[in-house]
């Protein structure tokens, strides 16, 4: 590895380069349509795991309630692909069904609009975190409070969505989506479309993320994160800085959600709760949260283990995956990214790769 | 009338379920700064425990009363075994203490199920528990919900009284208010950690064997409402067991009212706000812990 | 810092591809990418067959003892020497009580088993989950569990009650009583809100007030609002519509409330034997239930099932509703498919219609046009010793109407 | 009594103290001198064990105690008084004497006799800590490090940041410790007169590294006061 | 660079924690151009009363930097006014490069398009400062690998590049060495200019060298003010902080006040 000397810039297109033919050339080759189509699926789980390593990762901020936005993307999608399987002035199925409402709820009824739809996946997320992350970071609620709050918010938004089944399809949510803007997701080729367009966004987003994290705006999120007050006193609103890691993260994972609907074909309230979402984190640190690649790869690696494993082991694999969590997060705080980054440091010593968005005040004298 | 204050019971009940829980994470959370999500299995080993000792103590009173001081220990043990293992190396980590005990609380959701199997169990309660007690006409109070605030009372009494008056109590509140010093004035911090975990996971252990009263005896029991008890600890404020106290009841308050007049989804929803409101309001909780070495 | 970053782009580069081919490498066997529809692969001695039930998260509670039902059935027809002359081979996954999980792991027994058809899925929402996945690849799946009617896929068997065959009875039961008038509690989610919605559609057509109508979310444990306002209303009956857990919190605080069977009983649709194991009988006494089945339910069959059911799994499991749907659902897919003397979904699924099994429960026959089958449905009470007695029936076997589409009341509602 | 031998100490990636050797002799008082910053707290905390040296050993009575935790230190008869008059400051006085008190054999006669020699304590036993004057603090600070008997003090500027008239008490009472029951000190000061006073010998610490040493008494005053104006 | 040279001027200010007065009523005024040094024993209220300032700990009374009332406004807010500040243990981004720190600092008042993109060449004001602290050489090591005193540079640096007009010194030059105490002293004169500096400073030798003006701080209040010389011809002074020791036998007649005294 150490002859190979490119300058970063080069690395980086490399990077990108094999990325490219590893996900459009190897893996459709080499996958069946079944198993590409999970690997769809694991990688919008990572494209959420890029917002949450910045926000997380950069920038310090534990979002539990990821989930939260990856679904009111994936809602506004489905949403729109509904109510074009129902045709024009017609109900989706389920509504008819459960909700035996006469007309459209308002609130539906600009979903119909494409491209009202598509913005609304992304811009969606970004209001509701911008709103809640105004009231939160502004008071200054962080760390292990901002957590719990994000959890809550999962949580409340749920219950939300259950409580109104006839709007929402409750429980069930939408459900048997068929179409994908005049496409059939029925054939494998426009599944494979689907595939090829998740894994274009990815890139998209990676690269997108890489700009921010090397940006003058990335190095302060840095600075942010290991120390809001000194960032303050430079004049800087920390609370500012992290409202905009925060909202790009949830821009993220809805834009994830709204992919994951037609890879999947359907969105519910089961990918919203407290558990999915602690999902989403746990891959991001099973990867390495402060790294680009970590969370993509500890994302596709974390939900590729929960299909392998629950596949082969169907009655002990939650054995496996708590455990792996354990083990990963308490001994290896880096991720399996900074494996690498510890052969390398053995070889010649160079900086600490691992912060600590809490790190122990070393010093403690007492206040002059 | 009667519906308003049988309500006014039902909120006082809610919080007292609610603070039973939060009680064991206003020492774990609110004192160490550890985001303990294990914390409902261990609610669940309780009441596994009192399930267990039905099968050799068939007298259900009895049972119960035996439950109580062995759902302690058995909770607080394995809390130390998480302590000992995971835990004391994350101190420095509050937030990765949160996604360590995830995993924990899979693991042990699914032991559970490979050794109590996957359906719910039962315990039979005492006769008297089941029953309630009547207030005037139409307004009766249940001897569970009784039992269970009596339970919180003394809980809170005497873990107040402990961190107050005791020896070890005294070195929990040093330990909190500054690790150095306690380290040097003596104190083995690393042990009094452990203890405090212990007590902290104990408490777990007793709110385990009360909810036998009231809900489902399974491996998921735990999961529901831990997130609320967390919200108490951090709506209460951090390192002061009053403020848990009151925000329990009037988080519990709270819902019965709302629900009463919605639903039940609406009320859990208006709390949620109501929460993100009032730490706009005070966003470090109800009851904060001020020293000159936090400013 | 920065070079860091992009020295290990290179890198995890390297390492998705590994990942990726060892998840390529890890699978590629056996499958095959047919376009419409796979078939199963009978080729071999065997067949597999997929059975599809949350073993962990919040619904293994009561799936995991319908996939023991279903694994008693599949043992018993390989005792007797399989189907067509193959045995069968149970390939088992985990839903994990969540939805789009239950959708993957059904298109991975499609897909890559490549079984014959699969058993399993308990709530509506897993149902409606998979039910795109088994009419897209044009398979198999068998429904055991009662549910809330207006659906009819073509590749999905129902084996438990649709509505006209448990809550109506339940309410024909309640009316036969001379009960005037009912308060409505379930979970909140589909099927007790459609369910409620055909209780109130009848309740008006028939003089039954209903009084109240309340939800608590699935897994809530917190019930003293809701019995509160229940016994507030006064109500002559209440018809029970919660799920899993909520039922234990609910019964146990209805009991706490003072309400008993006697002043105001208690119809439930979602509680069989195992749930009243896990509630307790101090708690349910005297209560009703409406099911197709219990297991005192008499006769030489379910003699047969309760013994090999108690003999593998313990004396103290009981047999319920539900397991009985599933254990009976590997029967008739094994009865549909000698009669089609073929696996072929197609073939089986035309050979459905009129099929019958002496099933523990009494006497099922397919409709081949709903895909539903002929049940007997039955009221019972909760004894003191755990089990369920029936107390009415209705007569014989009822013709399923998912669409309730001969019940006058019921025109609006579909 | 003590010994330091060498000790490299620092927080993090940057090291205070460069290879120290300072001896403390049975029943005398030791003082380091220096500036701010020369890394006299840092020597005090390795030596209490708060620090894990880099390098170097922490002997005392002839046991290597480098890897013991403080508690364990303070078992054996080290004590310790920080600097900036440390307590806990949501405790009362009472507690934050019975704490240390507690579970220990004679605790009960350790405590009154501190309080003997700070007997202005007795009359804010139930005042929270936090609340006292730094004089007061100081005051029960070293009364709560006596209470576990030790055989060797460690006390850091002790009359730094307090009130003149408390200084004179404590100046006091830490002239009247050393060496009664063979009590040794290792005393960290910036105030020469009272150091020198109080010690047997000295040494001046001076960016990490010991300076220069001699025999103690307001005799070396003129000899340090040069060594530390350099 | 030249702005209206403004001052700092206090009135009353007054900060309680928790009912311990921690400043009690402090006036203070130090003029543009000014190196005042406020010297006081530990717990005399030195770095509280930088906090009042800054804005960290709330305060009762009065703080005017040139025209702006400083009390009751957010830390950031305070910071653009040109208030800057430094820490007893040196607050930097330790993961961060010399470079990329100063950048920050001077960055608060750039366009958001700015900040999303990457940084070309090195600003003008950075270099400038870089020169001036004498870390040209070392803008691409990590600020966590910096020796202690090149840290307390880098944080004077950022004062700097952040173009604080009145600069607030904790210690700066704590467990620095000789040399390094002398470099960070022409440091600050070559700083100072028409700025306005305040320094909390322990070094009795540093302040004779490099101090304009002393303020003596004492339990919350201002005891003595004025030149070195006058400060150090104060027997206040002399009493409570220079050197007690060596008037030791005075007799201690000084009334103190204390809130909690009993």
């Amino acid at each position: 590895m150490n002859g190979l000397k490119l300058n970063p810039r080069a690395r980086a297109w490399l990077g990108f380069g094999l990325g490219a033919v590893v996900l459009f050339a190897a893996a459709p080759a080499l996958l069946t349509d079944f198993r590409l189509s999970l690997l769809a699926k694991y990688l919008c789980f990572a494209i959420v795991a890029v917002g949450i390593g910045l926000a997380w990762g950069r920038g310090g901020l534990l979002t539990l309630g990821q989930g939260v936005f990856f679904g009111l993307g994936g809602y506004a999608m489905a949403m729109h692909l509904k109510l074009a399987d129902a045709g024009e002035g017609n109900m989706p199925d389920f509504m008819e069904l459960y909700g035996q409402l006469d007309e459209l709820p308002a609130w539906w009824a600009p979903f119909a609009n494409p491209v009202f739809a598509l913005a609304a996946t992304v811009l969606l997320p970004m209001l509701v975190a911008f709103g809640l992350g105004s009231l939160v970071f502004r008071r200054r609620v962080r760390g292990a409070y901002f957590a719990i709050l994000s959890q809550a918010l999962a949580a409340a938004m749920v219950i939300l969505l259950i409580g109104q089944q006839g709007t929402t399809g409750g429980t069930n949510g939408l459900t048997d989506i068929e179409g994908f803007f005049g496409y059939d997701l029925d054939d494998p080729v426009n599944q494979r479309m689907v595939y090829f367009i998740i894994a274009g966004v990815l890139l998209a987003l990676l690269a997108l993320t890489r700009q921010l994290m090397h940006s003058r705006y990335g190095e302060l999120l840095v600075a942010v994160r290991d120390s809001e007050n000194r960032v303050r006193f430079l004049g800087y609103n920390p609370a500012n800085v992290k409202l905009v890691a925060y909202v790009v993260a949830a821009g993220m994972a809805g834009l994830a959600g709204a992919l994951f609907v037609p890879a999947v074909g359907i969105i519910s309230p089961a990918l919203i709760g407290i558990v999915p979402s602690i999902e989403f984190v746990i891959g991001v640190a099973v990867g390495g949260r402060a790294a680009l690649l970590g969370p993509v790869l500890g994302a596709v690696a974390v939900a590729w283990a929960k299909t392998a494993l629950s596949e082969r082991f169907p009655g002990t694999w939650t054995y496996l995956q708590g455990a792996m969590f354990v083990l990963v997060v308490a001994f290896l705080p880096g991720g399996l990214a900074s494996l690498w980054g510890m052969v390398k440091r053995r070889r010649e010593t160079a900086a600490p790769l691992v912060p600590q968005a809490d790190a122990p005040v070393l010093v403690k004298e007492a206040a002059a | 009338m009667t519906v308003i204050l049988g309500q006014l019971f039902t909120g006082v009940s809610i919080g007292a379920v609610l603070l039973l829980i939060a009680l064991g994470l206003a020492l774990t959370f609110g004192q160490m700064n550890v985001i303990n999500m294990a914390h409902g299995e261990f609610i669940m080993a309780g009441a596994y425990t009192t399930y267990v000792l039905q099968q050799t103590i068939t007298d259900a009173g009895l049972s119960l009363l035996v439950a109580l001081p062995i759902a302690f220990a058995v909770a607080g043990a394995m809390g130390v075994l998480l302590e000992w293992a995971l835990i004391r190396r994350l101190y420095t980590r509050p937030l990765d203490t949160l996604l360590v005990t995830w995993g924990v609380s899979l693991m042990l959701q699914q032991l559970a199920r490979d050794i109590f199997g996957a359906p719910n169990v039962q315990t039979k309660a005492p006769d008297i528990l089941t029953e309630s007690t009547s207030l005037g006409t139409d307004l009766s109070i249940a001897n569970s919900r009784l039992f269970i605030l009596g339970l919180v009372v003394l809980a809170v009494a005497a873990l107040t009284a402990a961190l107050k008056f005791t020896p070890l109590g005294r070195r929990i509140r040093a330990v909190v208010q500054n690790r150095d010093l306690a380290a040097v004035s003596g104190i083995p911090t690393a042990r009094v950690d452990r203890l405090t975990f212990f007590i902290g996971s104990s408490l777990a252990g007793v709110a385990g064997v009360a909810l036998t009263l009231l809900g489902p005896i399974g491996p998921t029991m735990g999961t529901n409402i831990i997130i609320d008890a967390f919200l108490v600890v951090v709506v209460g404020g951090i390192g002061q067991l009053k403020g848990s106290v009151i925000v329990a009841f009037v988080l519990g308050m709270l819902q019965a009212m709302v629900e009463y007049l919605t639903t039940l989804s609406v009320a859990k929803v208006i709390v949620f706000i109501a929460i993100v409101a009032f730490l706009q309001w005070r966003p470090q909780g109800l009851f904060t812990l001020r020293t000159r070495s936090l400013a | 810092m920065l070079r860091f970053h992009r020295r290990r782009l290179a890198a995890c580069s390297v390492a998705l591809a590994a990942a990726l081919a060892v998840s390529a490498c890890g699978s590629k066997t056996g499958e095959s990418d047919t376009t419409g529809g796979v078939t199963a692969d009978t080729s071999g001695d065997t067949v597999k067959v997929g059975l599809l039930n949350s073993l962990s998260g919040t619904m293994a509670i009561s799936e995991v003892t319908v996939r023991d039902a279903i694994m008693l059935a599949v043992e018993e027809i390989n005792a007797a020497g399989g189907v067509l002359g193959k045995k069968l081979a149970p390939v088992g996954e985990d839903g994990a009580s969540d939805w789009p999980t239950f959708a993957e792991k059904a298109e991975k027994l499609i897909k890559v088993d490549r079984v014959a058809a699969v058993f399993g899925c308990w709530t509506s929402a897993s149902r409606k989950a998979v039910k795109p996945v088994f009419e897209e690849n044009k398979a198999l799946l068998f429904y055991p569990v009662q549910y809330e009617g207006l659906e009819q896929s073509p590749y999905i068997f129902y084996t438990g009650a649709t509505t006209n065959q448990q809550i109506v009875p339940g309410l024909d039961y309640l009316k036969a009583q001379g009960k005037k008038s009912v308060y409505l509690v379930g979970s909140d989610y589909v099927f007790p809100r459609t369910a409620n919605k055909i209780i109130k559609a009848y309740a008006e057509a028939n003089g039954l007030k209903v009084l109240g109508e309340d939800y608590a979310p699935l897994g809530s444990t917190e019930f003293g609002t809701i019995v509160n306002k229940v016994k507030a209303s006064k109500a002559e009956a209440v018809f029970n519509t919660l799920n899993g857990d909520s039922n234990v919190a609910f019964f146990k605080e209805y009991k706490s409330a003072g309400l008993t069977a006697a002043s105001m009983p208690v119809v439930s649709v979602s509680i069989a034997e195992e749930e009243v194991k896990s509630i307790g009988t101090q708690y349910l006494s005297g209560q009703l239930t409406a099911w197709n089945y219990y297991q005192t339910t008499t006769g030489a069959a379910n003699d047969k099932f309760v013994k090999a059911y108690k003999a593998k799994f313990g004396a103290d499991k009981p047999t319920s509703d539900p397991m009985e749907a599933a254990y009976v659902s590997v029967y008739l897919w094994k009865a549909m498919v000698e009669k089609a003397g073929s696996f072929d979904v197609e073939k089986v699924k035309g050979a459905s219609n009129g099929v019958t099994f002496e099933a523990p429960e009494g006497l099922v026959t397919i409709d081949g046009a709903t895909q539903h089958i002929h049940k007997t449905a039955r009221i019972g009470k909760i004894g003191d010793d755990g089990l369920i007695t029936e107390v009415w029936n209705s007569g014989g076997p009822v013709k399923p109407d998912p669409y309730l589409k001969g019940y006058p009341w019921a025109t609006g509602l579909s | 009594m003590l010994r330091i031998e060498g000790v490299h100490a620092g927080y993090g990636r940057s090291t205070v103290l460069h290879g120290v050797d300072v001896t403390v002799d049975d029943g005398k008082v030791t003082a380091v001198l220096g500036h701010n910053g020369a890394g006299k707290s840092t020597l005090l905390r390795a030596a209490i064990g708060l620090l894990r040296p880099k390098q170097g050993m922490v002997l005392f009575g002839g046991e290597d105690v480098t890897k013991l935790a403080p508690h364990v230190r303070v078992a054996r008869g080290m004590a310790y008084v920080p600097q900036g008059q440390q307590c806990f400051p949501h405790l009362t006085t009472a507690e934050n004497l019975q704490l240390v008190a507690d579970g220990r054999r004679g605790g009960r006669q350790a405590l009154a006799s501190a309080l003997d020699l700070f007997p202005a304590l007795n009359g804010l036993m139930r005042r929270r800590a936090g609340l006292l004057s730094g004089g007061q603090r100081q005051q029960l600070a070293i009364a709560r490090a006596l209470i576990t008997r030790p055989k060797l003090l460690l006390l850091d500027e002790p009359t730094e940041g307090i009130q003149p008239n408390v200084v004179a008490e404590i100046e006091q009472a830490v002239l009247s410790l050393a060496g009664v029951d063979g009590l040794s000190v290792l005393l960290v000061e910036q105030h020469l007169g009272f150091a020198l006073r109080a010690a047997h010998r000295y040494h001046v610490l001076e960016s990490g590294r010991v300076t220069s040493s001699g025999a103690g008494g307001t005799g070396a005053e003129p000899a340090v006061r040069a060594a530390l104006t350099v | 660079m030249s702005e209206t040279a403004a001052g700092l001027r206090i009135r009353g200010l007054r900060v309680v924690f928790d009912g311990f007065v921690a400043v009690d009523g402090v006036d203070l005024d130090v003029e543009p151009g000014d190196i005042r040094f406020l010297i006081g024993p530990n717990g005399a209220g030195k770095t509280t009363l930088v906090d009042a300032v800054t804005g960290l700990v709330k305060a009762t009374g009065s703080a005017r930097f040139g025209e702006q009332e400083l009390l009751g406004r957010d830390v950031h807010r305070i910071a653009r006014l040109g208030v800057g500040r430094t820490f007893q243990t040196a607050a930097l981004f330790e993961e961060l490069t010399v470079l990329q720190n100063l950048d920050i600092a001077a960055g608060a008042g750039r366009s958001p398009w700015t900040m999303l993109r990457r940084r070309g060449a090195v600003p003008d004001d950075v270099a400038y400062a870089l020169e001036t602290i004498g870390l040209t050489d070392r803008r691409g090591v990590l600020a966590g690998t910096l020796a202690h005193g090149q840290k307390q540079w880098l944080e004077i640096g950022m004062l700097l590049v952040q173009n604080a007009r009145l600069l607030l010194l904790d210690e700066p030059v704590a467990g620095m060495s000789h040399e390094e105490r002398e470099a960070t002293g022409e440091l600050l004169g070559r700083v100072a200019g028409d700025r306005t500096v305040v320094v909390i400073e322990h070094d009795m030798d540093f302040l004779r060298r490099f101090a304009d003006t002393v303020t003596v701080l004492h339990a919350g209040k201002v005891l003595s003010e004025g030149t070195v010389a006058q400060v150090q011809a104060d027997p206040k002074v002399q009493e409570v902080y220079l050197g007690h020791a060596s008037t030791h036998d005075t007799a201690h007649d000084e009334p103190v006040a204390q809130g909690a005294e009993a």
